[in-house]
């Protein structure tokens, strides 16, 4: 790294703290509009309530299925989005943010006034959508992104000396001759040169424009690094030089990365900690060893064995789930995995949805549903066309149609004609709880996975 | 650290960002002459915007106004071909010749004065409802759909009535008319570009709306509005020619429409020459921009420029 | 023994019983900047039963490849340079109707005898005895009685090869109102062909008057009576799927369905003639990783089942790992190592499959440490005749950059085309393994 | 969202567009001076102006006068036509029928001749067949059709000598019964073949004017949006399944390629009701268009007034339908929307 590069930071532009980034309760919800008034009919929850830090120099590698909200939370994390509630915190020292953790594992309306205060002050002084300005300029230039597709990510019309050179322009660090010396230098940097400086992003192949958009990220010497998919699209061989790149470059320069990946593989090659998410909540998080060997988690384990490895036995047949990932406008009760997992009890949250759910693919028995009366997501009045149906149901709850675990939850069937009352035990949300030293599960269950 | 090399894929280096984007125009435009059917709408441009300019060299003005018929007393309704009249005079002893290269100058000034004023408009109006967004979007949107609602002939021949027969008000009229296209084009664009990623990408290095807006946003967004604006050349030379043959300009300008009406009257009496040279001379303008827009529109498609 | 001992010429030994060759297949893309030789000299087979994986990364030609087999190529840009690809079609095996047994290896389906030798080996079959069709000169109209008849394709986005306008149901009967237009008529009650109209209507080729007049009451009928048989094989061939009901799926819409779910649609549509020979295109690409573990798990059993033979495209090596009994590593448009999948992850012999294999992140490699082939894919503009991977090669020598090395088969039928393996004679300098060079 | 919901959250907008469509027109009026101008005379004192004006409202705050004005359009009143010599809403009904007749005739042409040539060219891309659609939809689209009006008469009229000036002959249609207004259908109610014969004589030539312009938009949407289809991977899918091209073509190609043609198909309507004026003054069809022409030269404000309306409703209707099909069409559009 040159000396250019490193003293290009304006005095006190790093970031302090303890933690590079502390997320909290983050959630981000968007509306759905339906009708014809276009009146919100409720909320997709993309992420609903994720906490967790990335401390300074580290790798988290942030792992889920598309529609997991991983994306919505790195673009949380990086400012383009704000959330809809909790937030993004940084320069916290670790006193700061285990109180804030504790205020905020209390739920909302019940905070004392002196922790609506105390929450309000740490607010205003480090979250990044509510501190002052100069401070959130100083966030932006700390907190640099990498997106996917590096082609979309280029402005098709800007030559890459403009595309490089501008972080540099706006943050006024140079200009003319000087800011062309700096971009030929963050070029060298991730293996370009002075030879590309007057090409337009078409003119490169996939690989070489993740390098200029690395390379822009780089220029205001940043600490924390958001990379989003960033080598997704991109063929294995070239996938091997960016990844050697960013290793590389969190070396020499102590960078912090929030790596964003569908890719198993990628993740374990990468991280050091690993936030696995489903549908809008954490999972489980730990230590990428942790994870890939001692998953708490159902759904991480099944992640796992569901993404074939080079170093796996192939002969060993893929791991499988049942059903499709719920609608996240209305997410399960309980545990959102629910659903799907392979060792669900009663306690995981069985509700009316998943008998809705269960009549949708039984031929013949979701037509015949024509109202479902909701007490609240756990007991209902299942309204059916005719007797024979409800009758149907009633038997298929007490008979091995439906899951073991949900026939358990079950407390109440009981039919009146082609009305059948359905009631399941109430259950809270599933909380993260520890098993082990950084390794934390949202699992009612305790497992050791590799034996499920 | 292994280093993808200069690769094949790219061209060779060249000297400057200069040279370079001279390149792309370049490539445009060797593209645009490369399709015959748009080489021939250039030709045809070039050759009509030389008779607009030389048109005091071409032929003789009129005085003391150049962009009335002159009349020969002496020669009317004659036929093509009579010496002094190539293409003959209308029934008040007007030079068609005269009409047909003098309309073009007016037909020149026209189109330059109303694609210009309504791009701009377009570009103020649709910017903001695109970029803003919100209320100012949803009130400008409904005007927009509100102008959209009358056909555009209808509403300019409307405009024109009431403020009066005159070849000025024409301009007026199809310059009220026309810049709702370019709010709605650039609408769009503005708001699709904005979801782009190099947008995301200026956002977090820190730069600012307004700067985002000039480098990212309206540039990328221009290209439809291009192809709009090389077709309405020809669209606004017909529409504005429509409301001078339906009476709407002075009578007796030089004027391509005004021409076929005055013309129509000979029709049944087998004087073809007045109203067809001048109306000819409508369709070939239009001709000529549509064929060079319909180029461009597949020049500057999106799709095939990513691949440039 | 050394591999230039146990080589074999020019092909693999046991071609014998290929449902399917490829020969030699050239398809290039005429392009203002010049010829693309997207497909150049690919040879392999595809065994009975078998399920060859042909991986390479994006631009080696592979779906070109496989879309040549249904000639789906659009020509122009493209052109058939060369080589043809080569189809020998089964029936049903007459000893056990299907059922599997020893004549047909269980498959339940034998090789059609030639015509023209009744079985006894002629030019015209290339010595197998098997009726063999060359689907690159075959006439339209025959070739379109293989398409998803004989031969099937899984394309790789669910989302844009199932049309947006039409239900599940219209999508898939398509395919058995094209193929089993008897079968059809005959369940329906209504063979024999009298029925010229309905017919017509089974075959697909009725105009709006004719099917104005079906839906009339003499006919009508007869005509629900076909659409309900149609109906219950669509479902079956949903059902085959594990598609929770099949009868509530046929009547939706592709956007109303998942991923996972409309890629089970593609397949059962494919499936749905039991084919010879299945083509699935990066079945799984667009799909997230337990959706994808599901779909693969799928087509394994599926295709044991109907012991169809699968080419199976992949840029995933990890994938085609599991999922195949042989793999082909194409780059550049050629195919540069094939061999039996094992034999290839074990002991993979051209130093690109070894590139390949070692860029992938795994548990065997330290962080940073992953090994990267240098620089990037070439441009398939008129190639001069060298290996198309000399220049990110880290063993080329000149000779690599002035010859073009063929594909040779050691022990075990591995072939691989590299002159580390196969050094060409009278070369002043041979590549090897112990010695980089760059 | 709903079908249903769509469809009704269009219909609601279309109130909204008409009260615009209405003010921008009252405004227009007002802008150009008084609306009686065409009744007023140098001879009339400023007495006599002023108290004309208080006869008919003109002094009232603009407000009033416009909710006057469309009170007026609402309940029927739509003013006296200075150039018929008649109240325009007593007028309007013939006027319309002549118009409808044109109109419908060279949709009819339009839509038929512009999908069938734009399917044909597009699916044979690059070939004879296409650049014959190309050369075709761009020279339609920059024909003046006051021009092509009056080629079409040269040729045929004074060439030909065979030119059907007008709507029919007078004394035909004297004899016949206007249930519909549409000469061709009140011949054919009326059982009258010559009648029939004489109107669709008169109407051929004024039909291929107006529908010119409209085939070629037609065309040309169709032939690009078929050409888009046709590169679509379910095309290709299609193939794959062994389907005939011609099936392949018209079920899963057309059909895709039509639904984006179909709003191109409302939006021309405008174009082909413009198209009326011009081409009514050169044949000197007795329709609306014509009637605005004449209005529009003679400061006639009431008939322009209510012209405008008429046809922009019109136009807001057809559209709402066509939305309304494109939804039904391509059911993802209001999904996503």
């Amino acid at each position: 790294m040159t000396a250019t590069l490193e003293g290009s930071g304006v005095a006190g532009a790093e970031l302090r703290g303890d933690f590079a980034i502390s997320v909290q309760n983050l959630a981000k919800h968007f509306p759905i509009r339906e009708g014809a008034l276009q009146k919100v009919a409720g909320h997709v929850r993309a992420v609903d309530g994720v906490s967790f830090d990335i401390r300074r120099g580290e790798t988290v590698g942030l792992v889920g299925e598309s529609g997991c909200g991983k994306t919505t939370l790195g673009r949380c994390v990086s400012g383009l989005t704000d959330p809809t509630s909790g937030g993004v915190y940084f320069d916290l020292t670790t006193a700061e943010r285990d109180r804030l953790g504790e205020i905020f594992d209390v739920p909302e309306n019940g905070r004392n006034a002196e922790m609506v205060v105390e929450l309000e002050e740490i607010d205003r002084l480090h979250r990044i959508d509510r501190i002052k300005k100069q401070e959130w300029l100083r966030y932006r230039r700390n907190c640099q992104v990498v997106f996917q597709d590096a082609f979309a990510s280029l402005n098709p019309r800007h030559l890459v000396r403009e595309i490089v050179g501008r972080p540099l322009k706006v943050h006024k660090e140079a200009s003319g001759d000087q800011l062309t010396e700096r971009v030929v230098e963050l070029l060298e940097r991730v293996g370009l040169g002075r030879q590309h400086l007057f090409r337009y992003p078409h003119q490169f192949s996939g690989g070489q424009r993740q390098r200029i958009s690395i390379a822009r990220a780089l220029a205001l010497d940043p600490e924390l690094m958001v990379l989003d998919e960033p080598t997704s699209a991109l063929d294995v061989s070239v996938q091997a030089q960016i990844l050697n790149l960013l290793n590389e470059l969190q070396q020499e320069l102590g960078l912090t990365y929030l790596f964003i990946t569908h890719d198993l593989s990628v993740v374990r090659h990468m991280a050091d900690r690993v936030v696995v998410m489903y549908l809008g909540k954490v999972a489980e998080s730990g230590a990428t060893s942790d994870i890939f060997e001692d998953a708490r988690h159902p759904y991480s384990h099944a992640l796992l064995r569901a993404s074939p490895d080079v170093d796996d036995d192939p002969a060993a047949a893929l791991m499988t789930l049942e059903g499709s990932v719920p609608d996240p406008a209305r997410p399960p009760q309980g545990c959102r995995f629910h659903t799907r997992c392979p060792v669900a009890t009663a306690r995981c949250g069985w509700e009316v949805d998943d008998v809705v759910r269960w009549l949708e693919d039984e031929p013949g028995m979701f037509d015949a549903l024509s109202d479902v009366t909701r007490v609240d997501a756990f007991t209902a009045d299942l309204v059916f066309a005719d007797e024979s149906a409800a009758a149907k149901l009633e038997a298929a709850l007490r008979s091995g149609k439906m899951p073991e675990a949900a026939r358990q939850a079950l407390v109440e069937v009981r039919r009146d004609g082609a009305r059948t009352h359905i009631a399941f035990t109430p259950v809270s949300e599933v909380k993260l709880t520890r098993r082990g030293p950084g390794h934390e599960a949202a699992c009612v269950l305790d497992l050791t996975l590799d034996r499920v | 650290m292994a280093v993808e090399t200069a690769s094949r894929v790219s061209v060779a280096p060249l000297a400057g960002g200069l040279r370079t984007r001279l390149g792309r125009f370049g490539e445009i435009s060797r593209e645009v002459l490369a399709n015959p059917t748009t080489l021939v709408g250039v030709i045809l441009i070039v050759a009509m915007i030389a008779m607009a300019a030389f048109a005091p060299l071409l032929i003789e003005p009129n005085t003391p106004d150049p962009y009335q018929m002159p009349r020969d007393w002496g020669a009317l309704n004659e036929p093509p071909g009579t010496p002094g009249h190539i293409l003959g005079t209308t029934q008040q002893g007007g030079d068609v010749l005269y009409g047909v290269i003098w309309g073009a100058r007016i037909s020149l000034r026209l189109s330059i004065i109303v694609v210009s004023v309504t791009v701009l408009i377009g570009l103020v109006v649709g910017s903001l409802a695109g970029f803003l967004g919100g209320k100012l979007d949803e009130f400008l949107m409904r005007l927009v759909d509100v102008f959209l609602s009358i056909p555009e002939l209808i509403f300019a021949l409307a405009i024109a009535a009431v403020l009066g027969p005159s070849f000025g008000n024409i301009i007026l009229a199809l310059a009220a008319v026309f810049w709702v296209k370019y709010a709605r084009i650039i609408r769009g664009q503005v708001i699709s570009i904005k979801q782009n990623e190099y947008v995301d990408a200026a956002r977090v290095i820190g730069d600012s709306g307004l700067r985002i807006y000039m480098k990212d946003v309206l540039p990328n967004s221009i290209t439809p509005v291009v192809v709009q604006a090389t077709l309405d050349m020809g669209n606004v030379v017909l529409i504005g020619a429509t409301l001078s043959f339906i009476g709407l300009a002075e009578a007796g300008l030089a004027e391509w429409g005004v021409l076929v009406s005055q013309g129509q009257a000979g029709i049944s009496a087998g004087r073809w020459w007045a109203s067809t040279f001048p109306g000819l001379m409508v369709f070939l303008w239009a001709l000529a921009f549509n064929l060079v827009g319909d180029g461009l529109r597949d020049i500057l498609d999106p799709r095939t420029e990513a691949k440039r | 023994m050394t591999l230039a001992q146990a080589s074999d010429p020019a092909r693999d030994t046991a071609s014998i019983s290929a449902v399917a060759s490829v020969v030699d297949l050239r398809v290039h893309f005429e392009s203002k900047a010049g010829r693309v030789h997207a497909v150049d000299g690919v040879d392999f087979d595809i065994r009975d039963g078998e399920t060859l994986g042909l991986v390479g990364e994006t631009g080696c030609g592979k779906s070109v490849t496989a879309r040549s087999f249904l000639r789906l190529v659009p020509m122009p840009p493209g052109i058939q340079a060369g080589g043809s690809v080569l189809f020998r079609p089964h029936h049903r095996c007459s000893n056990c109707a299907g059922e599997g047994c020893l004549e047909c290896d269980g498959s339940g389906r034998l090789p059609i005898e030639c015509p023209d030798c009744g079985g006894t080996g002629c030019p015209s079959c290339g010595d197998t005895g098997m009726q063999t069709i060359d689907l690159s000169t075959l006439p339209e109209k025959e070739l379109r009685r293989i398409r998803g008849n004989r031969i099937a394709m899984i394309f790789q986005d669910p989302a844009k090869a199932l049309n947006p306008a039409l239900t599940v149901r219209d999508q898939i009967a398509e395919v058995f109102y094209q193929h089993r237009t008897e079968e059809v008529l005959e369940r329906a009650g209504t063979a024999g062909g009298a029925d010229l109209l309905l017919h017509r209507h089974v075959n697909q080729r009725s105009r709006w008057p004719e099917r104005a007049l079906l839906s009339l009451p003499p006919l009508r009928g007869r005509r629900n009576r076909v659409e309900e048989v149609v109906d219950e094989m669509v479902a079956a061939a949903l059902a085959e799927t594990q598609i929770p009901n099949p009868t509530k799926v046929m009547d939706r819409y592709p956007h109303e369905l998942s991923g996972g779910m409309k890629q089970r649609v593609m397949i059962a549509q494919a499936l749905a003639c039991n084919p010879d020979l299945l083509i699935a295109d990066e079945p799984t690409t667009a799909l997230d990783v337990t959706v994808q573990a599901r779909i693969i798990e799928l087509i394994k059993d599926l295709q044991g089942r109907h012991q169809s033979a699968v080419l199976y495209i992949s840029h995933d090596l990890s994938l085609v790992r599991r999922v195949c009994d042989r793999v082909a590593v194409m780059y550049a448009g050629r195919i540069v190592e094939i061999g039996v999948t094992e034999e290839i992850f074990a002991n993979p012999l051209h130093p690109y499959t070894r590139g390949l294999l070692a860029a992938i992140p795994g548990r065997g490699h330290g962080r940073g440490q992953l090994v990267a082939i240098k620089g990037t894919v070439p441009e398939l503009i008129d190639p001069p005749p060298s290996c198309r991977f000399v220049e990110r090669c880290s063993f080329a020598v000149d000779v690599c950059a002035s010859l073009d090395p063929e594909i040779e088969f050691g022990s075990g039928n591995h072939g691989v085309a590299c002159f580390i393996h196969n050094p060409p004679e009278g070369a002043a300098e041979v590549p090897s393994f112990s010695r980089r060079t760059s | 969202m709903q079908i249903r919901d769509y469809v009704l959250r269009r219909m609601m907008v279309l109130p909204i567009l008409i009260i615009g469509t209405s003010i921008i027109v009252f405004t227009l009026t007002r802008v150009g001076g008084s609306p009686i101008g065409i009744y007023l005379s140098h001879e009339m004192t400023p007495e006599e102006v002023a108290e004309i004006e208080e006869r008919y409202g003109l002094d009232d705050p603009l407000p009033v006068q416009y909710l006057t004005w469309a009170g007026g359009m609402l309940t029927g009143d739509w003013g006296w036509s200075g150039v018929a010599a008649a109240p325009v809403r007593q007028v309007f009904p013939d006027k319309l029928g002549a118009t409808m007749e044109l109109s419908v005739a060279a949709a009819i042409v339009a839509v038929s001749l512009g999908i069938g040539l734009g399917t044909y060219g597009g699916a044979r891309r690059d070939r004879l067949p296409d650049h014959f659609a190309r050369v075709f939809s761009i020279s339609g689209a920059a024909m003046p059709i006051f021009w092509f009006g009056i080629l079409l008469l040269i040729v045929f009229g004074v060439g030909l000598g065979w030119a059907p000036i007008g709507r029919s002959d007078a004394d035909l249609f004297a004899s016949i019964a206007h249930p519909t207004g549409l000469y061709t259908v009140d011949s054919i109610l009326a059982g009258n073949w010559r009648a029939f014969v004489d109107a669709i004589w008169h109407l051929v030539l004024p039909a291929i004017a107006l529908g010119f312009g409209t085939t070629a938009i037609i065309t040309r949407m169709m032939r690009s949006s078929l050409v888009e289809t046709m590169s679509e991977e379910y095309v290709d899918a299609a193939r794959a399944k062994g389907l005939p091209e011609k099936l392949v073509l018209r079920r899963h190609a057309r059909r895709n390629a039509l639904i984006p043609t179909v709003t191109v198909i409302g939006l021309s309507f405008g174009f082909l009701l413009q198209g009326t004026v011009v081409v009514e003054i050169i044949f000197r069809w007795p329709g609306l268009g014509r009637w605005m022409a004449d209005a529009v030269l003679r400061g006639d404000q009431a008939t322009i007034m209510a012209y405008v309306m008429f046809t922009s409703v019109l136009f807001l209707l057809v559209n709402l339908a066509v939305d309304v099909m494109y939804a039904y069409l391509d059911r993802r559009v209001v999904l996503g929307a």
